[in-house]
């Protein structure tokens, strides 16, 4: 394992301290517990977004807190979920009196972990609502599992719903708005190698060289499948073929693409498969109106890709427009 | 060995735990990386080492729980933290009031602590996770006459429990997203669910 | 080589295409030759910015093409500098009457392409000047040598020169700055592994478990020494040593810290570096007063890390800070 | 042999070139891998093909080469596009007027063709590049009396220069930035120029 860190076990201080002193204009940063919130938190009056989740997948939460955005983020361990007593403690330092929404993957331990915190928040007076963003169509059968894991399409929640805080919704329709946007938003992924989490010290699973895992979880969960190595444009075909069969994406819809980064798979790439998906989505009649391309949520140095299609509305397109000032997204502030 | 549980022989438990989870922590995320995320390991190691750090010496058997399980859910995180942790804040409620525990009002505490993992989780038996190693567990230490015996028979049980996990195909938990292919593999929760019974029965010993 | 391509000759033009469809309101591109203008060239008056060099750099330089940034980007293919009749007929097609600056990488290559495709603009007419970035301290002696090479500066260099010709500098003006850009700037990289060029099929050197190559170049040349792995804030204190000592960075200077991925690494080892860079700095009296963390200016998959240190004065500040709007860098438009 | 520079066999020149290179694509590429970035091979061979699809049937050498000086520079990139590129713009140049090349012009055309590498390039011989491999090329067919012989002396002067530029440290190019690190591998670009000599030697035969 050859890594830029010092001890495993300082991974996410460290690295937190290191936002700290490269963002001291936008971000705050606690440590013990540790969470992130904006510079100007608590925003009097405006609903407060927070999410968090395993350390491991930046930029997300972290370099998403920030005007337009999300209020706190809370890091775990690397790959592990946050605990009740930083959530509690982000959710009341960023609580500006019109209460605040715990954006959750879909992860047991995740929802464990806020279910919790939201208890004890809620005994201590804060107003919270939480919603569980489960769009990962790789796993398929919900009944017989934990549900489907929440991938892509929490990066594409967080950026509307906290446009549409910032325009002053109230916690019950920013809570509706982020039911919206992931009911109609589906995600997948594919693993070309795996990744190695900093106090494991060896990948986190074995790929032969022609082998890709399809499906794969943020995590390096094993996915759907494992099948031989594809070009770019049949693994577009393969990860969007499910995505648009699941909502389904009908003829006439207005969409987003994201062709996310799971870490190591470089930009060119990206675009090669975002080519491909952008040519399926317009074969299948929905029309591409935003687009994101880039390592947003991701699994350390993983190599692969995730698709994640959101049919907007005329809502989600505006508070996906509005503006952003964070770390890792910004534009129009 | 003693017929009563109480603050010394419980504190030990806890040390005697840290050691055996640290010595199989490779294994127990080894297990987690076959079916999970492979963090198992590393995220009880880091709850049980503020578990020692953390203990103190507590005034009765529920002040220990209480102060473990809150230290297991403010530093493990993931699935495992939460349901841990709520397992001993539940044994915490079970034994307040008693200074010590007789083989009988373990077997109660023990099975409130799993009952809160069964609250917690929505899990049942059968879903491959650390239930399968503790519902076992509690019907021997019911079943058992004398602490010792109940020490032993639980311990047993969870390792037959754990090991019984092996063929199931997971329906709680990350590993439910494999389906099918989540056989084959123990459970880490199972696993060390089975580690910290047996740490209890050495401690006790 | 698991790669999300088609055919390794059709990477560059699919990644063109996916670029195009991923920005219609930010890009306009040209095939054969293949460039890259911003939506809006040529901009009546203004001095057109236009860079260019291998592909497989992304974001770098396609990525910067936009307001306030690059109005044309020439990508060659992966790792080898575009060629003359590329950069002629993007230099003709920006040109908006007050002239084109070419922000040159110094390769051989490069420098050759660019030198022949201004002689032959001069000769149609079109006003060029031509900046050669060098900031790369790996390369010591420039007397025996093709002189310094041209990375992470370079983007810095784009950004406040975008600026500048944005705010109404003229040809001179704007190419004055560019050399006091690369007049202040100093970088330095370290590769953790190689990259695969997709023609070449295989890694382009090779590393032992526990070796990194110190020094390296964006093309995978090989660097100053190639060491032992050593911990994240070693690194950075290796790689920030030659950078203060050779501008040399004093008390009281204030700068922008540049914290690059060479493409493979992950942002949380950024920060961990980004930390120890800062510390450094501030120890050696530099104030760092603006930041950039992030693949800006990679080599494929390759991990590693490089940094830049640019002493800032005030026209750099206020033109890093004016608006900026491209795929990848985007703020205040 | 003839004793004539045609367009006929300088057109089967660029095909054998182009052959000889596909050929040698990864041997030249992993030259440049070891001092460089690893790209010769796929940039020469981008450019033989272009300039064997462009060549059509040129009137004289003068067109003939001044299309394969285009064509590379316009398809090959790198810094050998520009030169070799060069190389190929100055051969025309000095070829101007002649509808076939006799020995002494042919020295005199490959002369001004490697003088236009080192003005372009700034570089002299010694230096461990293209060079090494070109200029005793140079002097091997001012040296000839018959035009095979000069074709056969310049394809092994080439050879030999190539070979020697192994111990080389670079002063030019890619290669340069290794400093004493670059001596012990052979210039790509100078083994490619070998190469093209090579396949002007084959074609005429
Ligand atoms: N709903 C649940 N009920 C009971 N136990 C569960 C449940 N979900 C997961 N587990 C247990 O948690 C273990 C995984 O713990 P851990 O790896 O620490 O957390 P995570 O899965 O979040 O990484 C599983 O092996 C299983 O025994
Ligand atoms: N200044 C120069 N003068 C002459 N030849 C040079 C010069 N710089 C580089 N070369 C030649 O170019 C070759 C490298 O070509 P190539 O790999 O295609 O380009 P790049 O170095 O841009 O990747 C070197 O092996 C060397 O022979
Ligand atoms: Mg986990
Ligand atoms: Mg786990
Ligand atoms: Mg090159
Ligand atoms: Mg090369």
């Amino acid at each position: 394992m050859k890594k830029l860190i010092n001890a495993p076990e300082n991974v996410v201080e460290e690295a937190l301290a290191g936002m700290a002193a490269a963002h001291p204009h936008l971000l705050k940063i606690q440590f013990d517990p540790n969470f992130i919130t904006r510079a100007d938190a608590p925003v009097r009056g405006k609903v407060a977004l927070l999410s968090g989740g395993g350390s491991g997948h930046e930029p997300m939460h972290g370099g998403f807190v920030g005007h337009g955005m999300l209020d706190a983020a809370c890091p775990g361990a690397v790959f592990t979920s946050p605990t009740p007593d930083q959530i509690l403690a982000a959710t009341k330092a960023v609580d500006g009196g019109a209460g605040v929404l715990h954006i959750v993957k879909n992860y047991t331990g995740d929802v464990l972990n806020f279910e919790m915190a939201a208890d004890l928040a809620k005994d201590e007076g804060v107003r919270v609502e939480a919603v569980i963003i489960d769009d990962d169509v790789a796993v398929q059968d919900s009944l017989y599992t934990a549900g489907r894991r929440g991938v892509g399409g929490t990066v594409l929640a967080e950026k509307i719903c906290g446009g549409a805080a910032e325009a002053g919704l109230d916690l019950a329709a920013v809570a509706e708005l982020c039911r919206g946007v992931n009911a109609n938003v589906r995600s997948m992924g594919v693993a070309l190698t795996p990744c190695t989490v900093p106090h494991a010290g060896k990948p986190s699973f074995t790929l032969g060289d022609d082998e890709i895992e399809f499906g794969v979880g943020i995590h390096g969960e094993p996915g759907r499948k494992r099948i031989k190595m594809e070009q770019a444009d049949k693994i577009a075909e393969m990860l969007m073929e499910p995505i648009l069969a699941d909502l389904p994406f009908k003829s006439g819809d207005k969409a987003l693409l994201f062709v996310n980064s799971l870490g190591g798979t470089p930009l060119v790439e990206l675009y090669i498969i975002y080519r491909k998906a952008a040519e399926i989505a317009k074969a299948h009649g929905v029309e591409i109106v935003r687009s994101l391309v880039g390592p947003y949520i991701t699994s350390l140095e993983m190599a692969g890709t995730s698709l994640s299609l959101l049919k907007l509305d005329e809502d989600m397109l505006r508070f996906w427009d509005a503006p952003v000032v964070t770390p890792a997204l910004r534009w129009g502030g | 060995m003693s017929e009563l549980l109480d603050v010394p022989v419980l504190s030990s438990w806890l040390k005697r735990a840290d050691e055996l989870i640290a010595a199989r922590q490779a294994y127990l995320s080894d297990l987690d990386a076959a079916i999970g995320d492979g963090d198992h390991g590393a995220n009880l190691v880091r709850g049980f080492h503020a578990v020692n750090a953390k203990l103190g010496t507590p005034a009765d058997p529920a002040a220990l729980f209480k102060t473990v399980g809150m230290t297991l859910i403010g530093t493990v995180g993931g699935a495992s933290g939460p349901l841990y942790g709520s397992m001993f804040v539940e044994m915490g409620k079970a034994a307040a009031g008693k200074p010590t525990l007789d083989v009988a009002a373990w077997a109660e505490v023990l099975a409130a602590g799993v009952n809160g993992i069964a609250m917690r989780g929505k899990a049942l038996p059968g879903e491959k996770t650390m239930l399968d190693a503790l519902t076992p567990a509690v019907a021997a230490a019911r079943a058992a006459a004398t602490l010792p015996a109940a020490l032993g028979a639980a311990a047993e049980a969870a390792r037959q429990g754990a090991e019984a996990t092996v063929p199931m195909v997971a329906r709680k938990g990350r590993a439910s997203y494999l389906g099918e292919r989540s056989a084959g593999h123990a459970d880490p929760g199972a696993t060390s669910a089975a580690l910290l019974l047996a740490a209890l029965a050495e401690a006790a010993a």
